[in-house]
């Protein structure tokens, strides 16, 4: 059951060796091997996080921080083990400020919802950009509407890039939050984070990161990025499902009221009122994923065992030969920057003449996973100019044998549907 | 593997897909109504012009995949000349032939819908599939009703 | 890794053949054999919940509802066939009506945050119980302080009973919302549900019920019972951590406001508005802890195969069993009802001159895990006129023996403390 | 197991437990300070009544466990006619005692401190042994700045 102990990886990481720690990658799709591209979406698990989770079924599972027995003790101590390993892993914060959610979308729903409802009004503005996630643009929309404050965009340009000769005239005293995507999903644009949050600082503005694409893919560190609060999900980063972190500065983790209510959150209640407890608790009410948390520091080990630079090396790699192979093809029309600069590896492309559903189908009967829609950015995807795109999105698991198999069956597509 | 895509993409299929029917205005339609798939984006329009209780004219415009774009197009050549409460028994008929076992009955001729089982050996298509007719049932039931229609979603 | 074959299992149930199927119980605790007696904190898993979620990773792993390739199909299936299966669990409701939450305290917050919060004002009464846990008491609160609604108590009695007799004097046209606990967490008393909410729908009055404590434990028919909306947590019945259900009837929850934004729950978006998909997928935005909702199906199979009669059955016996022995230690309070009728088995109690954390700790010792403190219910604990409460319960995997070795080691801790 | 048990429970816990030192109302206190252990229930106040730096009096009452309730017996036995500094200085050793591995320093008597040391081998009962001790330091630094205080938690 146990895994092996770790090993130092050299960098570059050797995406062959890695793949056996994958247990699903030797499964079989309508009898091709499996080739995984919507790592965008969510990303496999190595064995030792499957096996921490089994591990903490079978020796501690417990209710966390009520208990006084050894069980509680234990499963307490793993749960806030990897709030530690959290705060160390984004640069050095204080534990106080890592709280546990769902995924990045409740933490960015408990930002817009339980903070700026209150502190915003019509006077105000809210920036974002244009290549936003729902869950990053969603939340935005209802507060506007009911605090009646203006939702501005910062726009792309024909590179699939902010263009950021915008933002001068978008930013004034009157923004009050710029809420912006580290990585896009779709364009696999990286965006320069640190010089956003710097003038909207100057401007008095907070700065939200959604850190759901970049935290798996590049190394992060929270306070030399300028943030005020980031979300991501523990699922994209080789994390078992159901847990996110929202860091946050302490002073403005202060100022928001708890989102929900019970048990773990409050310090004191009578019948009449309750008072709350201090951060983070008082905003993680109820029992909590404490499995998914605790096998999440695996997830974590793992990553920094490789190393965040590493990856994004070998995703630079990875993208920078797809692209090629890409463009060899022809008829292909890619959507985000064309080059490895400042770009991840989320990849989406349009063939001429197949519906991405089609094509995704398609893909499907060689093995080759990857997503085909609006990838939860409708509005980006409006400018972009079509209904849905097809998106491959790699990991460190994935090697150039992977771009091969997306290529060749790219080009069968063509041939079947003959275009 | 091609042989379940070759059942999924029938050259039925492909020739409605580039040639959808129906793709027509229907001025002043009595059922109207917008669908949509909100997880993948497609979209589709549907609009019946009825005379004493027989359709008319059937306009279908689609923009979306293959299945949803044929599934779309043997609708509006099927539904066209029927009475409503015969194009009702079709859907019905087009629901189960996509979610359960049953095949078509063989009362009568079907035309290209036969083409679309296919689909069922991609179980996330079958939405695909549905969306026209769905998007239609539900405007006839509004125009039953007396009411405007909402949009409709298939997930 | 594969758990055996389902058996059927006779009534009534053998519980120390099902000891064999959860691994912790195997484990000891500072040198002794592991006695679980925090059962109505969370409950251990049998091996088989635990396959699942490794079968879950090491096969299907993918996100849900936005994949046409086959692994986003399989997770997709297993995530909604557990939707399928806890609507059939609680009487045979409609699968649109089951929303997944990370939990009772989530899905009572949802129900308070945002469905009264906007129904609820100062003319009108939410009407409570003395006994509720902080999750069923701590939102409304916050929905009283908000809409200036009144909150009112049901008492209970010197039996730790609800004092039915004073129903008729609270109950009126202006309370429009009673929330009861189906059992209490701390007394163990269950309560005449569907009497109450008989006669609140006779005023007009909605009632929500949280079932964290009788879901696990007895048959659940939310349609029988007469609730309108229902909570409980997959933890404490077998089941993952960071995974609950809010069950509503489909005209209330069509009336509830989505909780939060992001993915899946939205139907369109425009970077000026949007609009919200349909039941249940409105309230589950973003990515959902799709292998704990996947493994939770095992847990119900479990649950269902020893039937949910049988285990109440069990525990009814281990009640009596566990307060004819506590009796006759002698010097011992018993908080709750002192006999088997409509109890179940949550069992607080005080041992006189020792507090509840020292033996606590002492009963840790003998590798007894009990829970000590206000368990969540502090208003319930000044009532009771302590601070806090020593609690054992039990579940289907408990014996006779695991009530020996807590009155043995009772008896110790007696002597140790030189009572 | 008892090894473990008896080091916890030492007899001067338990006589501290039983005959707590400092159960005493102090008038006019210029150190207040309540503070609350909210998963557990327990309570302390704390009241110090200062004399040019020196700490005159203690008042010290527990609603808990022994550990706690002891705890803050031995506080107030220790603190008593301390000036102000040195009492922090404790406290910052208690904390020392209870959260890492050093030992008392062997600079000075620390009275019956020493028998907390067996907490650590329970570190859930950490922060009971705790909150007495916090709740006074936070009382003392609530006073330094001229302020009434909170409640303090120790979780
Ligand atoms: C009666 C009752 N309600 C609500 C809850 C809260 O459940 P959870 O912590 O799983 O959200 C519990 C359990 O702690 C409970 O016993
Ligand atoms: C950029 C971005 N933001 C937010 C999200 C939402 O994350 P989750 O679904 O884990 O809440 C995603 C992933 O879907 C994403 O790619």
């Amino acid at each position: 059951m146990s895994s092996a102990a770790p090993q130092t990886i050299e960098t570059p990481l050797d995406a062959r060796r890695l793949r056996g720690d994958f247990p699903i990658l030797a499964r079989e799709v309508r009898g091709r091997p499996l080739v995984y591209l919507d790592n965008a979406a969510t990303t496999q698990k190595p064995a030792r996080v499957i096996d921490a989770l089994q591990h903490y079924y079978t020796h501690s599972n417990s209710n966390v921080h009520r208990g006084i027995h050894t069980l509680a003790d234990e499963a307490t101590q793993a749960y806030e083990a990897t709030r530690d390993h959290v705060a160390r892993f984004i640069g050095g914060v204080k534990r106080e400020e890592v709280v546990f959610t769902r995924g990045t979308t409740e933490a960015l729903n408990l930002v817009a919802n339980h903070w700026m409802l209150h502190e915003l009004g019509p006077e105000d503005k809210i920036l974002l950009t244009e290549m936003e996630h729902h869950a990053n643009l969603v939340p935005w929309l209802t507060v506007a509407k009911s605090t009646g404050a203006q939702l501005i965009y910062l726009p792309i340009d024909e590179t699939y890039r902010l263009d950021m000769d915008k933002l001068t005239g978008l930013l004034d005293e009157t923004v009050k939050i710029v809420a912006v995507s580290h990585m896009s999903n779709v364009l696999g644009t990286i965006n320069p984070v640190s010089d956003i949050a710097q003038r909207a600082h100057e401007v008095g503005a907070q700065v939200v990161v959604d850190a759901a694409q970049s935290a798996p893919h590049l190394p992060l560190d929270v306070d030399a990025l300028g943030a005020d609060l980031v979300a991501f999900s523990a699922h994209k980063m080789l994390g078992p499902t159901g847990v996110g972190v929202l860091w946050g500065r302490e002073e403005l983790l202060g100022r928001m009221e708890p989102c929900q209510f019970g048990g773990e959150m409050i310090e004191w209640v009578t019948y009449e009122k309750a008072t709350w407890a201090d951060l983070p608790h008082k905003f993680e009410a109820g029992t909590p994923n404490i499995a998914g948390v605790a096998a999440f520091d695996a997830a974590l080990d793992y990553l920094e065992e490789i190393g965040m630079e590493a990856i994004h090396e070998h995703e630079v790699e990875m993208i920078t030969c797809a692209l090629d192979r890409l463009r060899d093809l022809g008829g292909i029309r890619i959507f985000g920057p064309d080059t490895f600069e400042q770009r991840g590896s989320a990849l989406s492309f349009e063939v001429e003449g197949i519906h991405p559903h089609d094509l995704s189908t398609f893909l499907d009967t060689r093995g080759v996973a990857v997503r085909a829609g609006h990838h939860c950015a409708q509005p980006l995807h409006r400018k972009m100019g079509v209904p849905a795109s097809t998106r491959a999105s790699f990991y460190l698991y994935n090697t150039t044998d992977d771009v091969d198999s997306l290529c060749s069956a790219l080009q069968e597509a063509k041939e079947y549907f003959r275009i | 593997m091609n042989d379940q895509l070759d059942e999924l993409y029938r050259d039925i299929i492909m020739d409605h897909y580039r040639t959808p029917r129906g793709k027509v205005a229907v001025e002043a339609p009595d059922v109207h109504n917008e669908g949509k798939n909100p997880s993948c984006g497609d979209e589709v329009e549907v609009n019946l012009k009825l005379s004493d209780g027989v359709v008319e004219k059937v306009g279908v415009e689609c923009i979306g995949c293959a299945i949803s774009t044929a599934s779309g197009s043997i609708l509006a050549e099927l539904v066209e000349g029927r009475p409503i409460e015969d194009v009702k028994k079709i859907a019905e008929i087009v629901k189960a032939l996509l979610t359960t076992d049953v095949d078509l009955p063989e009362d009568r001729d079907y035309g290209d819908l036969e083409a679309l089982k296919g689909v069922k050996q991609f179980p996330v298509r079958i939405k695909c599939a549905l969306l026209a007719w769905v998007t239609m049932i539900e405007g006839i039931e509004a125009y039953e009703r007396g009411e405007k229609t909402d949009a409709v979603t298939t997930e």
